[in-house]
């Protein structure tokens, strides 16, 4: 992630010292190598989504909404509803953040998340069906960037994932191709809890959750998101560096490992296990 | 049409005709921003960063004099019944200069000449009167930040329902009124920085609905003072957490 | 209003100047405080358009143009018709005009316009629905700006106003869910006429109708509209400066009387009175 | 589909093969433009507007040696029967660039290196051949404007109508005609600086269609001349004004 | 054609010695006034695409590929299917063509070569309707700029009329207001061959198929588009330079001409003569 | 559902488990980029264009002490099944992101201060693949246009496919298998440039289908240098054409 990599000048004498500190398995805030900082979930705070979770890993900070509406399914998957992932970096979030239309950073981070979400089948999207090919189900979530120091990528994911798992979606009864809404509310079709891993490679160490100065130093970043299955379900390799063939499963052990235990917390938090 | 006024003459949410919705002021909540300042007003969650004095980018706009003062207001697209697109609308653009133009008086942009200062109003939850309460959000930030700065500058609105002046109208009295009269001062100077009326008043209503509007701000004019001394000066308490005490729907 | 502003260069010394006249009760143009430029009003030009009024206030001279179009209601009003205001601040109006997406200013301004028409009721809308939920009239009004010498909100305002009065629309028959265009042609369903009246804080002293030089040196500016019921129906405070509680109530008074006498001429130049 | 022409060889409104619709040409209409026109010809209302010589922005587009010449065809949103979307379309754009292209061989541009002409068209009502009475008024405007010019230019178009060759179509003229043969001139020099065709004319009828919309352009021209002398020389009426003499519907 | 003008330093001396050359009958590259450049078509390279082809005019070279899809006719041409033609100047074709929205250079090139099929009824578009006023097919043209040395006009034009000319879509058949897809592919309703000429005037003399030094050089442009019956289509004058009445004479002769000459050509590249 | 293994173990185009799709390569391409490639994999039909070292515009993104490395990925309209809209679409942006950050570890960006490389990728048809095809195409350009690189680029993808693990995925084999995992590697520098997975694997199914990928992508490495080889030192043969054996459909 390069948002809020450029306020911060990157001394090789800082990144020598970093390099030192990782070589002995020590982060300069005084974290492990595999230690996230303390996550922070939050749901239900927008009462007008469908579904909300404010999220903090760190001092990195969003806020995901669930909105819920008709929709019109896409001609080759007639029997499937929608899911739309959107990220907004707001202004407020960092002093390099502006305005605008999202950035190619932006664009990266929404189709990472929602590929995890997509691909590891979190939510069963053919039962978000009304009408085959005519009336589906469209799940919007969009997620607004608050505060940056490092991480985005599993701060998005899991305020998304927080989300999706506490919202409440009315009730359609389909009856003679006529569709109805009930009072009744209910949790969307949600199959498993998707976890993203974030690691960053600098000189020769991997570490996880990168924080904004890690980042700003940090060779190459490779995200790997799982599911409560231990199957690997989205990957993104990012940073114009590379990792050696080992390095990438010696990325994977961890990401299955660290994933199983944020899913747990996570789960913990909003009150599902 | 909802009733929006009982036989005991008190509102939906059961306010007296002059009375403010339960409200809540934080600053200093974003680690990277300068300033920041977060409130809840109603239903309204709000959250306003101040970044700046800062290099003013594209260089052009510079001011050789002062500081380029930049307002955005904007909705997150969950804020609102129905998901609002995120890109900036007509509606967002024009509050974002009025209330750029609210802000102004009250900053001594001589201070910082070829500086920018950039306010951002990130509206996670919208309820009537997010305009006022955004303003009142920023001026927080803006201290917070340690902006030099004249005085507050603080807003409310106050309507026509059914026929009766009332003050800060929530959501549903706003689609159910017939008028909404926003209003931001800045206090102690005793100048009247924002001005809006939608919807129709006579005369006589207009003087009313705009004194009752005034004193709104006063009330929240206290509560500003007093976040921030409780986060300068660490009192114990941050009295600014004014419980609502009628009956909630 | 900050456009047109720029070209000026603004020397203190001839605010100072200014100021002074004003605090004796004129002006430099050798008008009284609360005196309008001419106000000419041509309608009816565009043939091809429903309804259309050429404004000009003293040098300021606008255009606007009414179409009628089919369209569908908004979901939360599906009993009303639809109201559009564009405003088009030409590139021929002045030198600081751009072309290009329209300004900040240019949107304050349809916005506003677009208020001091829906709030003060002057069509009823619900007059414009054929079918409940399916078929309503939109009406677009368009404003090109053609020369910009100051006071736009009300020249642009009046045009509207006289546009919108003037204007012959296709009547619609509606029978058995079915909407059929008959050969008769009606006017809009006009029920009153606002009028807005600008006004300028220059120090202390209190103008109506700034033109472009007062405009650049003005330090607040007020907008309120009225109908014929000398209700307040739309209200506008603009500019980096403020009022103080007893300008504004000297702005009410000043719109109510300056309104009523307005509204006359508009009427008698378009022939309704 | 309508008769074009009738059984006395007349076209719809009333005209001849080979007559103009009823025009009427001004100058100077506007106060802040440098120079600005004003042209009707059958129901085209279009004003012209020049801007310059000024400075150029963006600067990078500044040319050493010569004015940068701009220019801005742009259709009022009420201008036709269906509302045009304001942005500018693919076809205003096209024309744009034709008509400065038009415009360029007229102007001594290299007497004002550094700066930039700006010319905008603002079409107030659209009838047939809107981009030649266009080029006709930004001609006059520029004029009025003080640029140095080496001719004035002159646009005028001639068409296919029911097997016949006629002069300067109308809007349902164009849509319901064969072929549409758009011509500018400098006519003192003898130069062709538009044309365009859309239609299809075999090669005889091409000539015949060009020489028709020469003799067009010939009589706009003297109109041009005219309504520039009655401006600057003050002659007490100005004579470009063509009344028509057959019937209109 | 501005694309690819400012990268060559125009060097007075060089244009001098052009027309030096012109006056003579000759051209720089060795070519006659009035000879084109090797004109290479191969079509059906995009097996996705209903037709498509790709045309090099000497070392100008461009791809047109054709899309067919369900649409819905114009209001005032309810019996007529759907034309639209878009042009793209990659940025891999020049040093000076940037990505991003199409340039005013790029929407003349499209919509020229659009007038020219259209205009000449090359397609029978009341043939694409399927159910008046509500189904038709739509005709996409997409054109992609690959290498630009010259005369994009005439290359664009040959391969839209190309790939037209040999594409296949499917047959449908039409019962009781519904549509069918059947399995047989048949050609296009195909009436005319349009071939556009272009013609550069430098200093007194008019040459053919200007390359990417003589366009730099030239002083006037002229496209003329003509169809089998030696009727001309479609024109499009360009550059700040005229012509005089005699030159365009002499075009006219020469559009014909070499427009029978390359028509001859093109159907033999593509089977059809 | 399309039976996508048969009783043989055979792939509908008749390919084994571990076989690429037939491929083309070529160089040298284009006459006015500095550099040029063009693939062909499958159905796959890709140009490649680099334009650099050369100015950078605008100015302010200069780097001072390396050259800007900027790449564009982009598909033709017509390139795909159903048109496609030739504005730039979000899964365009992504993947010209991730392209550039595969190429940018083999160049020597520090040899070119102040400057830009352009890589363009333009997808004429569209198959499974088109990213890594992209990616080999881009490296072959960057050579030929003579940029110093401390490797090449290449790029190969394997899956995962009723439940066994597949190389180089087809469109109809992406669109119904259950995974997709895209890798680029450096071959002599041992280094992992770009990774992606779409799609459901169990860890060990990861690591096989992860040593597939990089065994597809030595035999087009094998393949880059023969063409380029074949380009700078004329070998009567390119020998970068594999022909494919089993029965295609």
């Amino acid at each position: 992630m390069a948002i809020g990599k450029k306020p911060i000048v990157v001394e090789q004498i800082r990144k020598t010292r970093m390099a030192e500190f990782l070589s002995k398995g020590r982060r300069l805030s005084g974290r492990g190598l595999l230690d996230y900082r303390p996550i922070k979930i939050e749901t239900g705070l927008i009462e007008k989504a469908s579904g909300s979770a404010k999220v903090s890993i760190g001092n990195t900070q969003v806020i995901a909404g669930v909105k819920v509406e008709m929709g019109t399914p896409f001609p080759d998957t007639p029997d499937q509803g929608l899911l739309i992932v959107n990220t907004e970096v707001l202004p407020i979030s960092s002093r390099n953040a502006e305005p605008g239309p999202p950035s190619e950073d932006a664009i990266e981070l929404a189709r990472v998340v929602d590929r995890g979400i997509r691909e590891s089948k979190m939510i069963d999207l053919k039962k978000l069906c009304l009408l085959p090919g005519k009336k589906v189900l469209a799940v919007f979530i969009d997620v607004s960037v608050l505060d940056i120091d490092g991480n985005l990528f599993d701060t998005i994911s899991y305020a998304c994932t927080a989300a999706l798992a506490t919202a409440k979606i009315r009730k359609y009864d389909v009856a003679n191709e006529e569709v109805k809404a009930t009072e009744e509310m209910v949790p969307l079709p949600i199959r498993t809890t998707p976890i993203s891993v974030t690691m960053a490679r600098i000189e020769d160490v991997l570490i996880v959750d990168p924080d904004l100065e890690e980042e700003a130093l940090m060779d190459a970043r490779l995200t790997l998101a799982s599911d409560h299955d231990d199957n690997i379900c989205a990957g993104q390799k990012g940073c114009p560096g590379g990792f050696t063939v080992e390095q990438i499963m010696q990325a994977r052990d961890t990401a299955l490992v660290k994933g199983k235990e944020n899913r747990d917390l996570l789960k913990r938090e909003i009150g599902l296990a | 049409m909802t009733t929006l006024i009982n036989e005991q003459g008190l509102r939906v949410d059961g306010r007296r005709f002059d009375q403010l919705r339960p409200f809540k002021l934080e600053v200093g909540v974003l680690r990277n921003a300068d300033g920041s300042a977060y409130i809840e007003m109603g239903k309204n969650k709000i959250m306003a960063a101040v970044y700046g004095p800062k290099e003013v980018h594209p260089k052009h706009q510079t001011l050789p004099d002062r500081c380029l003062l930049r307002c955005r207001y904007h909705m997150s697209p969950f804020s609102v019944d129905t998901r609002k697109n995120p890109a900036p609308s007509r509606r967002e653009i024009e509050i974002s200069k009025i209330l750029r133009e609210a802000l102004e008086p009250a900053l001594i942009l001589g201070d910082y000449p070829r500086t920018a200062i950039d306010v951002y109003l990130e509206v996670l939850q919208s309820d009537g009167g997010s305009r006022c309460a955004g303003l009142t959000a920023a001026a927080l930030a803006l201290a917070d930040a340690g902006i030099n700065m004249r005085d507050l500058v603080v807003a409310c609105a106050a309507g026509k329902l059914g026929g009766q002046i009332v003050l800060d109208l929530s959501d549903v009295e706003d689609k159910e009124g017939d008028a909404d009269l926003p209003v931001a001062i800045m206090p102690n100077l005793n100048q009247v920085t924002l001005l809006q009326l939608d919807g129709m008043m006579t005369g006589e209503e207009f003087k009313t609905a705009f004194e009752m509007a005034l004193q709104g701000c006063k009330t929240l004019y206290d509560a500003q003072k007093a976040t921030l001394i409780s986060k300068y000066f660490g009192k114990a308490e941050p009295p600014q957490q004014e419980v609502q005490e009628g009956p909630e729907e």
